[in-house]
């Protein structure tokens, strides 16, 4: 062993803390300046009339008061707390419903749920809600078609109602509620329902009184997600409530900001405010609800035993899964394409591909797909990796550090995308040095990014769990600095969740409607915004042809993906045997 | 008190069978373990008689009642049979309360009121957990679940109750008071039990009788002193602790010993065997470390050797050799009281000394030529690795 | 598509207005900046203009910015105030342009050399303002449906019980067209004919409330309804030439014809200001008021300008009052419509 | 080979501190242990003197070079110590294989080709995985993660290892077969090893010097036999299983010998003690269930008195009694060997019986009478309550 002197080693020490000490402080300010500095502005704006850089700014409650005051703010709020707590309700029992239905009993389809759900995640929620417009809509929706030609009856079905929109809503987020639950049940001790049954309990009483108890935890977490989710959902309740005038706070702040000439912002701020208020409420609701309670009991040989057999039972659930296969991806896709083949939507004559003709062959559309494949991928790039860096700092670090990120990180969850793209537009508008930003791409996509942060956070969180800090530790044993031990080892054991979140957070992005409509620049529309602007318009088949185009991309991107990881499988399977035959 | 009788049970998963044809009585009152390493069917079995899984073929019967008969459609669920169960990740039900978790079972068989609290209390007390009623089970430690689970599993008064390895998550201390406490209210309730274990001292501890299976069949049964002392086979005597089992041909026998030349090596050992052998026959000897002592008689006879000692490790009240005896491996377990006896110092590594194995302590067992090999887990290679580096540092 | 290498010749213009339009053009393509930015609400629609005026003049593009109003005037404010312009025009009705035109710092006097001597360009706001056509509003009904002979052609047939249920129209609540047009019906002019007691009867039609003001005509080629009120003929235009069984009632018989001067606000510092001139020019041509009636359904703003096709002449036609750019003087009528239209 | 001097360190977590001014030295070539219950503070300890954590106060030394002194700004971080660690979740890289694994110390280290693929070889061959090399590390067994754990540690050479609790994810049989080539590798590679455990057995089988912690402090210090034989404390008498650990006073002394009256019993036991406290003086004497043994010899003596048999379990080669000796609760382990010389059968519940604790074996340590509660675990309350349970039934 060399003998270092105890000078050099000081010395070495100090400039170490010194280096530690700066790139904290970078990190800490530039969280700062891109996530907290921003959002401040809606508190700012709630009692500033106009735009920060107008040059006399009134100081003013009014409204505040004007919104507070109105009926409509409160009519408003009760649609809103219906819509969150119904369909939040309902996607999580189902979620949880099919959670159960997947790694807990002998359901003949239970194996196709996952991918099910999964690509189900990846329809954005405009396309969806187009396609159920297509489908359902009072007058010429598919469904009323095809009634009318079989029954005669005039109208069967009307999704812009408060029953469309809490069927849609309820079914959109199934998938997450699934997905962000499947996990506690494929952990959770299947002998917990065995003690039951053991006990004198049958089936029904056991999956009430224990097994659903038993996921509490990411019962009540999934749910206060999705219920945080729809409160802020803008497309469904855009699409399918405005017209049947059940107004929420996403479309009420959008009014005010859109709709009614000039601006209202104090109004809008105001209702964000409110959100939230109740976002927070959510969040302690739930914390209250678990507070002083671990859910963690001895876990020993976990009993991976045959599922549950269900009996009789089991072929109605079978039919359930249909039944939401249909639903959920079968019937609006399937609109969304079929009104993608006809040159006038709803005109079943001449179907044809024209209108994905004309799409690759208009460079404005054509430029707004690439644009928008290229801000998916590197915003979901930059959201992911952000993602991944405030995840491991609230993972590994204690104290300020930890609450100060997960603060930062927890802010975009609690505001409607509008009010996020409106305050980082008047926060660059404030702010002298990068008033340039506006009407920039740059500032787009950084809001995309900001937007898609907490998603992709999920996910990174429970990739970064898998990771033990002892396989870091042991990397610094073994000589390696932090950053080698970065890079050989934390990077590398993370790229498979990295890749799967960036692919999600792309379709993320690409699917977002209500950044780009303020704060895409001309000839940067991304192609939400492209085909929201055709639906609109009345152009519904183009709209129908670009949604299909951008499905089908992503789907290729997957098959892809798919093909690789499979193929890599096979390889490292290979390499196993190998391995396995003279070992 | 419930006889339980299996009759020619199988259990398949797939077209691979976990248990073939198992027949098993269980007497009323009676505290049974089944003994054997993993995988070899025990979880199932116990899984089979609980109701939790079906069996493909045979039946049970548990007092009175045919609980399964495959052969005539007959099947009893759980929740129908009137057992108790203890898991080995206790299955406590992390969103009730103590007092909730025992109550469930009695709540669910429609006890109330009044009586449902004297016989939770009663639960309780009996594994003197009275004063916890209402924590939340999380906050207990490792043991008082533990302890919990009994009571729930106690609660209903089932007349038989299955434990699945329901101590292999606590500590050693810990888990020999626990396994007294299951005995004796094992005793106190006079409950019929069987107990699943792949812990040999756990079983002997604990059972009346002690069955040990291997892959899907019964191997040996009988009581503890049995099977600690007479295993039949390698592979009960290998699962018993006899750590040394050596293969060889018998050279002569007599007065129920057999001596044994041992394979590829100048020595003779001997050993009991419950039917002798004729001369010439091949078989295995299998002792333990502690039938190994340190020999002082001048006049060698079959059982004594010498041999190197290649490592010596101290253990407190004994030291434990690993011993080079002409090539062969030999495990050695020598008391303190034995060191003293013949006023020696621990003996250190490179040692030569004299050896016996005793005769009466070994047993015959018929020679596993193809199985031999199985005996030892692959992972004893660790300790083996150190006899070869041995030989190889002498070389 | 790159610059004409010829000076470009607009026909019927005079040869000193040529000279003009290709003064400008060079000069667009001197500073590079041949792409004008263009917001206003649909926009998008009048693509076929845009791209008449790319033909003309090749190289110049025109990128239209579809957004509500109010969104559109707070990015003109936030381009305004922070210096950083993007838009070079903006379009539409007068009284959202004239909103714009009434900040400080937003438009400036775009200056039109290419109008006969004898017509005084009629600004408004100052000088800040442009208007530069008329677009009108009407019926049009599903030809699958309806025969050409039963359409309604007067505001009244439209209360034919025979229509309940089968009317299409914008949501009239949110900022747009048909918000000023059924202030329109209620103006002192209109009322005696019209007014507040009209608009009760025709909520009473059960109206299907289209997907938006612009998507109306689409909404009665898919079969939504038979008959669509209130719709801009431009919107019709485009869904017609793309094949839908539509036809288009024009004239009213009874005199309700609306409709609404289009006026454009010329951005003070536009970054392509050259361009953004050069459209605004050509528009003032005969070629331009020619081509705003053949592909945007608009009669042009020159006296003697040709109506859309079929369309009667502008002077021989009996219609409701301009909108009013006032806001304090349609308030109570939207407040009525806002009441009415509320579900 | 290196030393490891440890001096005054303190570490504390917010405002608690874990460890409370710790000196320590570990001689080159040391094999020692940190023993203690969980919370002690041994993880937190090896940590620090692997750089994984920042003491508080203090410093630390390694051979010739501080590492951590705290009062002068001195912290080398981990990478920069040459040290080796094994984790008890072994922290194997799940994306490398076993080659991968293995050589990254080298590689890091700057080993190159032909030398880097020796040691690499050396390192796996001396853990008896020459030919695992290409195995991804998820498809080894966990005693073969084990190893490939134990080959990273040593393939740099480095001076000194530490080890928190290596073992203690493996079975009971494959835990002294692993803790064997921990040790036998020391020796070989002849570092320095700091091994934490919280197994007294563990502790005693491996190392050259024990160190046992309690609440972040040295309780005692020394070699395995002067623990398990002499225990200073009765923390420490309790934590190596002594299972027996009563008060009273002092009523004689002599020869090193120590006369105790026990508390709320009509008993004197007999015990060792190194300094003899005075007559009159409170005390408690600490002796294992092994010192006591069935007293065959007519004469009353101190440390002989009669008892009855609450239980008694059979394990296999010795018997465990659980006695009442005057409501003095006494838990006695006797050897069947002693049984068979006496010519009696396992003593049965209830029958009453001589018995003698051996004062050589028994040690007289300090009173704790405010800690006396802590020594015996609140587990144990489940063996006490079959005590309570007999005097209950008795009543
Ligand atoms: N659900 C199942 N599906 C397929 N095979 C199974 C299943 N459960 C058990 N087996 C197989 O049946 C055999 C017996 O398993 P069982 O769990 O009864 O063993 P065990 O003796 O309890 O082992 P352990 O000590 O590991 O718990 C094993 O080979 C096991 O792999
Ligand atoms: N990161 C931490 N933050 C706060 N307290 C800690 C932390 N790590 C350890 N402690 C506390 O320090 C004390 C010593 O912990 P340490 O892990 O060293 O104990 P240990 O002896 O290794 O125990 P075990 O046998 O359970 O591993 C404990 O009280 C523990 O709660
Ligand atoms: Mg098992
Ligand atoms: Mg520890």
């Amino acid at each position: 062993m060399t003998s270092v002197d105890i000078a050099s080693d000081r010395r070495a020490s100090r400039t170490r803390a010194v280096v530690r000490r700066a790139l904290w402080s970078v990190f800490v300010i530039g969280l700062g300046l891109l996530f907290v500095f921003p959002v401040s502005m809606i508190v700012l704006g709630a009692v500033r009339d106009g735009l920060p850089t107008a040059p006399d700014v009134r100081w003013t409650l009014d409204g505040m008061v004007a919104a507070l005051t109105q009926s409509a703010t409160w009519t408003t709020l009760l649609n809103s707390l219906i819509l969150v707590v119904v369909c939040g309700a309902v996607a999580t029992t189902m979620g949880a419903l099919f959670a159960w239905i997947r790694t807990n009993t002998d359901v003949p389809l239970r194996r196709a749920l996952t991918p099910l759900m999964i690509i189900n995640l990846f329809v954005p929620p405009l396309f969806y809600t187009f396609g159920w417009i297509m489908l359902g809509n009072a007058q010429n929706g598919l469904i009323n078609q095809w009634a009318r030609s079989l029954f005669g009856t005039q109208q069967f079905v009307d999704v812009q109602s408060w029953g469309g929109l809490i069927l849609t809503m309820s079914l959109g987020y199934i998938p997450f509620a699934y997905l962000l639950m499947q996990g506690a049940f494929l952990n959770r001790d299947q002998s917990l329902d065995e003690a039951a049954s053991i006990a004198g309990a049958r089936t029904w009483r056991t999956f009430l009184t224990v097994t659903l108890p038993s996921v509490g935890p990411a019962l009540t977490g999934a749910a206060t997600l999705i219920m945080v989710l729809i409160l802020q959902s803008f497309e469904s309740p855009y699409l399918l409530g405005r017209p049947a005038d059940i107004h929420v706070f996403s479309t009420q702040i959008y009014h005010y900001i859109r709709d009614t000439t000039p601006a209202e912002y104090t109004s809008a701020f105001t209702l964000a405010l409110i959100v939230v208020l109740l976002v927070v409420l959510l969040f302690g609701l739930q914390r209250r609800l678990l507070r002083g309670r671990s859910f963690t009991t001895l876990t020993g040989k976990s009993s991976r035993r045959d599922p549950l057999q269900l009996g009789p039972v089991r072929w109605l659930f079978t039919v359930l899964i249909c039944v939401f296969l249909l639903l959920n991806l079968v019937l609006p896709l399937g609109a969304v394409f079929l009104g993608s083949l006809q040159p006038t939507f709803g005109v079943m004559r001449n179907l044809s591909f024209d209108n994905y003709t004309r799409i690759l062959a208009d460079p404005m559309l054509r430029e707004s797909l690439e644009l928008t494949a290229w801000i998916s991928v590197a915003g979901g790039f930059v959201a992911m990796a952000v993602a991944l860096l405030t995840s491991y700092v609230v993972l590994r670090r204690r104290g300020f550090l930890r609450g100060y990120t997960s603060f930062a990180m927890w802010i975009p969850w609690a505001l409607p995308g509008i009010v996020l793209a409106l305050a980082y537009m008047f926060a660059v508008l404030a702010f002298p040095g990068v008033k340039g930003l506006y009407g920039t791409p740059l500032l787009m996509g950084l809001v995309l990014v900001v937007a898609t942060v907490p998603l992709c956070g999920r996910l990174a969180e429970g990739a970064l769990a898998q990771l033990a800090p002892e396989l870091e530790e042991a990397g610094r044993i073994s000589g390696a600095g932090p950053v080698r031990v970065l890079g050989t080892i934390v990077l590398r054991l993370l790229i498979p969740s990295f890749l799967s979140g960036w692919f999600l957070a792309a379709l993320f992005i690409s699917g977002n409607l209500a950044i780009p409509t303020l704060l895409a620049p001309p000839g940067f529309q991304p192609v939400a915004v492209a085909a929201l602007t055709l639906y609109l318009n009345g152009d519904f088949s183009t709209a129908a042809a670009l949604f299909m185009i951008i499905l089908f991309a992503a789907a290729i991107v997957l098959a892809l993906a798919g093909a690789t990881m499979w193929s890599g499988r096979r390889l490292g399977a290979r390499r196993t045997e190998a391995a396995g035959l003279h070992g | 008190m419930t006889e339980v009788r299996v009759s020619g049970m199988t259990k398949k998963y797939g077209s691979k069978p976990a248990i073939h044809g198992l027949d098993v009585t269980i007497r009323s009152g009676e505290f049974v373990t089944l003994l054997g390493p993993s995988g070899c069917g025990k979880t199932t079995t116990l899984r089979c008689m609980a109701g939790l899984e079906r069996p493909s073929s045979g039946s049970i019967a548990m007092g009175e009642r045919t609980v399964v008969d495959v052969a005539n459609g007959v099947f009893v669920p759980p929740e129908k049979r009137h057992v108790g169960m203890v898991f080995q990740s206790y299955a406590l039900w992390p969103h009730m309360s103590v007092d909730e978790n025992v109550a469930y079972p009695l709540k669910v068989a429609g006890v109330r009121g009044g009586e449902r609290r004297a016989r939770l209390a009663e639960a309780l007390a009996a594994v003197g957990l009275a004063e916890f009623g209402d924590r939340p089970v999380t906050a207990l430690s490792g043991g008082q679940q533990q302890r919990v689970a009994l009571a729930r599993a106690l609660a209903a008064r089932p007349s038989v109750i299955f434990y699945d390895e329901p101590l292999s998550n606590l500590d050693s201390k810990l888990r020999y008071a626990m396994g007294q406490q299951v005995r004796s209210l094992h005793d106190r309730y006079e409950t019929t039990s069987v107990y699943v274990t792949h812990d040999q001292e756990e079983a002997i501890t604990l059972s009346d009788r002690i069955i040990v299976m291997n892959n899907g069949r019964i191997e040996q049964d009988g009581t503890p002193e049995e099977l600690y002392d007479r295993p039949r086979t390698a592979y009960v005597a290998d699962f018993m602790g006899f750590s040394n089992i050596v293969t060889g041909t018998v050279v002569g026998s007599g007065s129920g010993l057999v001596d044994l030349r041992v394979d590829g090596a100048d020595l003779v050992l001997r050993g009991f065997a419950a039917e002798a052998p004729g001369s010439g026959a091949r078989a295995a000897l299998a002792f333990r470390a502690s039938h190994v002592h340190i020999d002082d008689r001048d006049s060698r006879r079959p059982g004594s050797f010498d041999a190197t000692v290649v490592r010596s490790t101290f253990l407190g009240s004994a030291v434990n050799l690993l011993l080079d005896a002409n090539g062969l491996t030999v495990r050695a377990r020598i008391e303190r009281a034995e060191l003293e006896r013949l006023g020696m110092d621990r003996p250190a590594a490179g040692a030569v000394l004299p050896f016996s194995v005793s005769g009466s302590g070994a047993v015959i067992v018929p020679s596993e030529e193809a199985g031999a090999a199985d005996a030892g887990p692959a992972d004893e290679d660790a300790e083996l690795a150190v006899v070869a580096e041995r030989h190889a540092v002498t070389v | 598509v790159t610059k004409s290498s010829d000076p470009v010749e607009v026909p019927g213009a005079s040869s000193e207005v040529n000279a003009y339009l290709n003064e400008l053009y060079d000069r667009a393509f001197e500073d590079d900046k041949t792409e004008i930015v263009i917001y206003g609400p649909s926009v998008s629609t009048s693509k076929p203009m845009f791209d008449a005026f790319s033909e003309r003049f090749p190289g110049i593009t025109v990128l239209p910015q579809d957004a509500p109003d109010s969104q559109t005037l707070t990015k003109l404010e936030a381009e305004a105030q922070t210096g950083s312009r993007v838009a070079d025009l903006f379009t539409g009705g007068g009284p959202t342009t004239a909103q714009a035109a009434a900040e400080p710092g937003i438009c400036t006097n775009a200056e039109i050399k290419t109008a006969p001597a004898d017509f005084e360009v009629p600004y408004a706001n100052d000088g800040r303002l442009l208007p530069f056509a008329y677009r009108y509003f009407t019926f049009i009904y599903n030809t699958d449906a309806v025969d050409e002979a039963e359409a309604p052609k007067t505001w009244e047939e439209l209360l034919d019980p025979k229509w309940t249920g089968k009317l299409v129209i914008g949501d009239p609540t949110v900022a747009g067209g048909l918000r000023y047009l059924l202030a329109g019906l209620q103006a002192p002019e209109a009322e005696d004919e019209f007014g507040e007691a009209y608009l009760r009867k025709l909520i009473e039609q059960d109206l299907v409330i289209g997907t938006s003001e612009s998507a109306v005509p689409a909404d009665v080629a898919a079969g939504r309804g038979d008959v669509g009120i209130g719709v801009f003929s431009g919107y019709y235009a485009v869904q017609k030439a793309k094949g839908a069984p539509l036809g288009i009632v024009f004239p009213l018989e009874d005199g309700g014809n609306f409709l609404t001067t289009s006026s454009v606000c010329y951005i003070e510092d536009a970054p392509h200001a050259d361009a953004a001139l050069l459209y605004l020019n050509w528009l003032f041509t005969e070629e331009g008021q020619e081509t705003l009636a053949e592909v945007d359904g608009s009669y042009g703003i020159l006296p003697g300008s040709p109506g859309p096709l079929g369309a009667p002449a502008f002077d021989s036609l009996e219609r409701l009052p301009f909108s009013n750019p006032d806001p304090e003087f349609n308030k109570p009528y939207f407040a009525v419509v806002d009441e009415l239209f509320k579900k």
